[in-house]
């Protein structure tokens, strides 16, 4: 069962058009995350969604209701922003009961719902205080509880931890995780540009760019298979290695960049084939090995150290392999220095190759 | 209720569409409306009563041709140019100092902003009895000592323009200081300490660097300042009354004098038809870069 | 609305008529001046003595500031009860667009037209046949107001015309007065000039220009002289710096001043300030050489109402204004000659008595708000101002302006 | 001074600092009398004297008898403090025959001022309010109309809306003259809504918008209380303005409602004799007492609001 569907949605502003015909399918529960860079229109997309931006074009139906053109507040959804949006001049319960209040939901309902989303959001001790004597973190749980006071079926998310530090956005993560556990059936659509926000939330990613999705998958499969050469980049820090070359398809296909030679015996290429040409050969830093660990790995060259960059756990390492940069990443207690050569290796069936024109998956 | 069609367009924010009839009235019927009605008319030789009896540019071949209101033409341009200097320039140096993290700065800023609170009537009759040379500063000096000494710029026609302004400048550019103070404290202290440590001199780096940051401000304070400069009446009305003779005359109050006193509408309108075109030749094109074309989306 | 408005007005009659026939009266009029409001004050005492009340609309700054907020009420639909105007075309367009009340019955009822004297002021009030205003005093502006006190400290006699009284400036300046004191509003300006005019080159040249805005008159030599006199005036007048007329005639009470033109309204405040003529000061009509005395005035005229309580009231009004004994009490403290031929004249001090005997000699001018239109008078009024006011102005480039006005109103 | 203080403990416990370090340390000596500050306070002192001068020379005035303000030196204390004028040009001063003083215009003017700012307030941050978070069609066509109206010189709207009045039938009413405050108000006013309500964070307006708040409910629930300085900044400006008016004072109303503005010409114009300049001086204060007053009480607020409203811009 659908909890959000979006058909062929499009949003222009006069002649510029920032999302174009659109379509999505959210399941009930699921936790889908819209991930772009800024200006990509996942957040317009959330807005359409919310009702807080009305669509030139398509339908949005929420729990089977087509609400296209319903106010915000009749379409069972709860939002929680960036900058928290608090009402300054109420208190935290005066925050959380205010839509209630909208709405008229006897006073005794309200009071039970507030006490249950304080509960699980540990905000008990905060609800007679103002906003303004609240730190970040407790804003954006007040904000959520805001939401979750409205027992809604779908939340949206927009950049909520955005304005957090990285600490306490470490630690609010989690907790927007477990409150997705908690409460089965809402289906939450969260926007963010960060991607580990994006990989350790999301049941599903969507990734946007112009206005439209360039892919809609599984966290792991956006990492392993990306479905363009865009997603391949955005995805994945550091950012995947990418080597222009050649395809040449003998008996056993083979990628041809300069003097490297990378044998795809192993590569799984996509439905659609593949065929000799320009290509863009990507391969991820993490699956990059050195020494010992790189000798059992159907590809090995050896490469020349130009930078270290240690970031304690692990270390990372930029390198010249037969006239390419490579970087990877090796542990961090490595004892490589600037101008070692090394052995390394990958297996070929990890990398991801695209077409050089249509940047799309081979 | 599932809606499934569009709804009429007519009815989106139909709340806020009701709240701002008063406005749509206003702007419509009243600024409008007023100002077209009253071009319409200039062009007929509307006496005590409007009424339609067409001239063509009659009227307006009569007004530049009127010593009067080339006088009035004349110092309006003296006037606002003077305003728009010493408001501006003074207004920023007042703005500046008191930027200084100096002492008593409250007291300061409420001393050069109190006159902003009296009106042109108050303002212009201070400053006449001020200015009067049988009692004010002329007379003054002269009891210290200095007979000969003579600042009588209300009964002097060729100088009576910039007593005015003395009194004006005085009554409004605390106004000017304060938006200008605002904007010197929206400014980011990092501007600061990066120009300390460039070793730029102070004076440089309010003249390269704060000013050119600071646009916005001076061009609401402009707009401000040139708001009240063509509607400029009370104060010559309190001061001196257009005299001595018609030194002092400004386009407001020919205006004025000859919809009510001379009992020729047909000339006042041509008078505030020109008096509007100046105007809108300057506003048109700010308040459509302003208001107009920018959207504010997400 | 107009519905309502009937509605209204009835309601407020039913309610007057149960109350009696006390009806408030509001009176505009520009007279703030010591002496005129003294006698404005006769005007008032004698209105609520018949069981009405006066409520004053005094609005000050002289007849330019107060017309247009008089006209503006009168055409906003929201009239007073009554409202001063000079004489002339001050009102007409107003009465012509049918917002001032016919009053001609009354005048015949009350016989004006036999008792008014000259009978021009009564057809400034006429138009096409229905008389529309009453006229309440005569005001002449040939006047030339001395200060005895203040020759005598200059020790130099005092003058009996306007060359003698050109003459004895220099003795003036040198005994720190001001030879002619002159307020700086322009209408005073003007009236300066006028009363050159019809003083020096007398009341044929000035019906040529004013009246029948003869041009090359205009441009004559006649007027030439005129000129030359203003250009006199104006240096007589350099260190004058006051802006109101009755500031200008203080000058001339405190002794500051040699002397002032203007009308004979100054006299009230002569009296008011306790001064006897003759003793204190001198008074030459017509600058001691003129014949003639133009005879303009103020008149007062009624916006029609719908309300008959209101319409009444405004009956009494017109009669208590022409009524002889306050014609003589009110002209007294204004220092104008009464409108009326027909009433005792005994009690006018001896400068009236000199205004009276002019015009019994057949001097009366129709005033110029009679003759030229309120805007035409503000061309010259400027024009006169700017040549008081630009030492570099030269009497010839002066009247080439002058008489291309008058050409434009032909 | 607190790093002062923790410069110098570091110091004490660095104990053996290299002699080359050891010059000067703690925060640098300031002093009060340098050329700068005798510069920048001179200045400032300069500027002061020619804004307080008037205010000094009106009260000086108005404590003054006629004989003295005729001796000549507007400067002077006076030697005899006297409040007859001001008894005077509060209760007695004469227009015509009204001696009332300007007692009477007072009272006018508040039962104008008080009307005309709650009304223009209430309808400019409706508009402010409307075309900042609600905008529709046309919405912008309007207000760029009402903005150059700020700048239409009144003069050519004068007759029209006498026309428009007279059609209304409120012409020398009150409530007539409430509108013209109300119009003439409102784009100043509906410019410093605008720009203040587009300054809240339009989340904070999207979260009430799906917390189920309407038009109204979000502008009395939401941005009314978050509003209050600029509403401050709003009478302020109204208030003084409203106050000082002439103009409209003089012409869309009768001598009954004359406000003080009016009053205030009236007596001073009305000469009887010599100008008593004492009871015109304090005439003078006692009209621009209430604007000052207002100005003095709201004090940071007056500043703070027109930067928050004009800055922006």
């Amino acid at each position: 069962m659908s909890s959000v569907i979006i058909n062929d949605l499009s949003l222009s502003f006069g002649d510029v058009k920032v999302l174009q015909s659109l379509d999505l399918e959210i399941g009930k529960g699921e936790f889908l995350v819209l991930l772009g860079s800024s200006g990509c229109g996942k957040s317009t997309l959330l807005n359409c969604i919310a009702g807080l931006l009305d669509i030139t074009d398509g339908q949005i139906f929420i729990s089977d209701r087509n609400v296209t053109w319903e106010q915000p507040k009749d379409r069972g959804i709860g939002m929680v922003f960036q900058s928290y949006a608090l009402y300054p001049q109420m208190t935290v319960e005066g925050n959380l009961a205010f839509g209630l209040k909208n709405a008229r939901v006897p006073k005794a309902e309200i009071a039970k719902r507030i006490a249950r989303a304080a509960e699980i959001l540990h905000i008990e001790p905060l609800l007679k205080r103002k906003p303004a004597q609240l730190s970040g973190g407790q804003r954006q749980r007040v904000a959520i509880g805001r939401a979750l006071v409205r027992d809604v079926d779908v939340f949206l998310f927009d950049e909520p931890l955005s304005n957090l530090d990285a600490k306490l956005r470490a630690e609010l993560r989690v907790e927007i995780k477990r409150l997705h556990q908690q409460l089965e059936n809402t289906t939450m659509i969260y926007v963010t540009h960060d991607q580990i926000e994006a990989m350790t939330l999301a049941d599903r990613i969507a990734i946007m760019r112009d206005g439209a999705v360039q892919q809609l998958a599984d966290p792991a499969t956006i990492y392993n298979r990306p479905v363009n050469k865009y997603v391949a980049g955005f995805i994945g820090s550091p950012i995947i290695n990418f080597v222009d070359g050649q395809l040449v398809m003998n008996s056993d296909p083979f990628l041809k960049a300069g003097d490297l030679k990378v044998p795809l015996a192993r590569y799984e290429f996509s439905g659609n084939g593949a065929r000799e040409g320009n290509v863009v050969f990507g391969m991820r830093p993490e699956h990059i090995f050195m020494d010992k660990a790189a000798e059992d790995l159907p590809f090995r060259a050896e490469a020349v150290v130009e930078v270290i960059e240690p970031m304690g756990a692990d270390t990372l390492v930029w390198s010249r392999l037969a006239g390419h940069e490579f970087r990877f990443r090796v542990d961090g207690q490595t004892a490589i220095k600037k101008g070692d050569r090394i052995a390394v290796g990958f297996d070929p069936a990890r990398a991801s190759i695209f077409n050089a024109e249509t940047e799309m998956r081979l | 209720m599932t809606q499934q069609s569009r709804p009429n367009q007519l009815f989106r924010n139909l709340h806020a569409k009701i709240a701002a009839i008063p406005m749509i009235f206003t702007a419509v019927v009243v600024f409008a409306g007023g100002t077209l009605w009253t071009i319409f008319y200039s062009f007929t030789d509307s006496g005590l009563l409007p009424r339609l009896k067409f001239v063509g540019l009659a009227q307006y071949e009569r007004l530049w041709s009127t010593p009067r209101w080339l006088i009035s033409i004349e110092n309006l341009f003296i006037y606002g140019l003077g305003m728009l200097v010493f408001s501006l320039v003074v207004g920023f140096i007042l703005a500046a100092l008191l930027d200084q993290k100096i002492r008593f700065e409250n007291t300061f800023r409420t001393i050069f902003l109190y006159p902003f609170a009296l009106s042109f009537i108050v303002t212009g009759l201070v400053w006449q009895w001020i200015l009067n040379p049988e009692f004010g500063i002329q007379n003054v000096v002269r009891q210290m000592g200095w007979e000969s000494f003579a600042f009588d710029p209300l009964y002097n026609p060729d100088i009576v323009i910039y007593g005015i302004l003395i009194a004006a400048l005085w009554q409004s550019t605390g106004l000017i200081m304060c938006l200008m103070l605002a904007g010197l404290r929206g400014i980011d202290e990092d501007i600061w300490k990066a120009a300390r440590i460039d070793g730029i001199p102070m004076w440089k780096t309010y003249l390269l660097i704060i000013v050119p940051m600071m646009k916005p401000v001076f061009i609401t304070a402009l707009v401000i300042i040139a708001t009240g400069i063509v509607r400029v009446y009370d104060l010559v009305v309190a001061q001196t009354s257009g005299g001595p003779g018609i030194a002092s005359e400004v386009p407001a109050k020919y205006v004025y004098d000859m919809m009510f006193s001379s009992q020729n509408l047909g000339q006042g309108f041509a008078a505030s038809t020109m008096m509007l075109l100046s105007v809108l030749i300057v506003v048109i094109p700010w308040a459509y870069l302003e208001f107009g074309g920018k959207k504010r989306h997400g | 609305m107009n519905t309502l408005k009937a509605v209204l007005a009835a309601s407020t009659m039913l309610s007057v008529v149960t109350t009696a026939s006390a009806v408030d009266l509001e009176v505009t009029h520009w007279w703030t001046s010591g002496g005129e409001a003294a006698a404005v004050a006769e005007f008032a005492k004698a209105f609520d003595a018949t069981g009405n009340k006066w409520v004053d609309g005094a609005i000050a700054g002289g007849g330019n500031t107060a017309r247009p907020v008089m006209i503006s009420r009168i055409t906003g639909g929201d009239p007073m009860g009554a409202t001063q105007f000079n004489h002339g075309q001050q009102a007409a367009e107003l009465v012509e667009a049918g917002f001032m009340r016919d009053l001609t019955d009354l005048a015949e009822q009350e016989g004006w037209r036999d008792a008014i004297e000259p009978s021009s002021l009564l057809d400034s009030c006429t138009l096409d046949g229905k008389i529309y205003c009453v006229p309440v005093n005569i005001h002449s502006w040939e006047w030339l107001w001395l200060s005895n006190k203040a020759f005598e400290d200059a020790g130099v006699p005092v003058p009996t015309n306007w060359d003698e009284f050109v003459a004895a400036a220099p003795a003036l300046e040198k005994a720190g007065k001001i030879p002619l004191a002159v307020g700086s509003q322009s209408w005073q300006i003007h009236g300066v000039f006028r009363v050159l005019l019809i003083s020096l080159a007398g009341p044929e040249i000035y019906q040529k220009v004013y009246g029948e805005k003869d041009a090359e008159v205009a441009a004559g030599p006649e007027i030439a002289k005129i000129f030359k006199a203003a250009d006199d005036a104006r240096k007589m007048a350099a260190r004058s710096n006051v802006q109101d007329w009755n500031q200008a005639t203080n000058l001339v009470i405190t002794d500051k001043a040699g002397g002032q033109i203007i009308g004979d309204w100054a006299q009230g405040d002569f009296q008011v300030a306790g001064e006897v003529a003759g003793e204190d000061y001198t008074c030459l009509p017509g600058l001691g050489v003129g014949k003639a005395l133009e005879t303009g005035g103020d008149a007062f005229y009624f916006p029609s109402v719908d309300d008959p309580e209101i319409s009444s009231a405004q009956d009494e009004l017109a009669r208590v204004m022409l009524d002889p004994e306050v014609q003589v009490a009110f002209n007294l403290k204004k220092g104008s000659v009464p409108v009326r031929g027909d009433i005792d004249q005994s009690a006018a001090n001896d400068c009236m008595k000199k205004g009276l005997a002019i015009l019994e000699g057949g001097g009366a001018v129709p005033s110029q708000e009679q003759l030229m239109s309120p805007d035409i008078i503000n061309q010259i009024n400027d024009l006169m101002t700017e040549f008081f006011s630009t030492p570099s102005m030269t009497p010839e480039d002066a009247q080439q302006r002058f008489a291309g006005i008058i050409g434009s109103a032909s | 001074m607190a790093d002062t203080g923790a410069l110098n403990r570091a110091g004490v416990a660095a104990g053996t600092i290299p002699r080359e370090l050891s010059g000067p340390r703690g925060a640098r000596p300031r002093r009060i009398v340098s050329r700068g500050n005798i510069i920048l306070y001179g200045t400032l002192f300069v500027m002061a004297v020619y804004y307080l001068l008037p205010l000094y020379v009106m009260v000086v005035t108005s404590l003054k008898g006629m004989p003295e303000v005729r001796l000549g030196n507007i400067f002077s204390p006076p030697m005899e403090i006297t409040f007859e004028p001001w008894v005077k040009a509060w209760a007695t001063a004469c227009t015509g025959l009204n001696c009332e003083g300007l007692s009477r215009g007072f009272w006018n003017s508040v039962r104008i001022t008080v009307p005309s700012v709650i009304l223009s307030i209430a309808i400019a941050s409706i508009n402010g309010y409307a075309l900042a978070n609600w905008r529709f069609k046309g919405a912008n066509l309007f207000f760029t109309i009402l903005i150059i109206g700020a700048f239409i010189p009144y003069q050519v709207m004068l007759y029209p809306i006498v026309i428009l009045l007279r059609e209304m039938g409120l012409y020398g009413s009150l409530t007539g003259l409430v509108l013209v405050h109300t119009v003439f108000g409102m784009p100043i006013l509906t410019l410093l809504f605008r720009n203040y309500f587009s300054s809240i964070p339009e989340e904070l307006f999207k979260a009430a918008r799906v917390d189920g708040a309407g038009f109204w409910g979000i502008y009395f629930k939401i941005m009314l209380p978050m509003s209050l300085p600029i509403f401050v900044v709003a009478m302020i400006i109204q208030i003084t303005g409203i106050w000082n008016d002439f103009l409209f004072g003089v012409v869309y109303t009768k001598p009954d409602l004359y406000p003080m503005t009016v009053q205030l010409n009236n007596i001073v114009n009305s000469v009887q004799g010599v100008k008593e300049y004492n009871v015109n001086m304090a005439a003078t204060i006692i009209t621009g007492l209430v604007p000052l007053i207002v100005y003095f009480a709201s004090g940071k607020l007056f500043v703070r609001g027109i930067a928050a409203g004009a800055v922006k811009g």
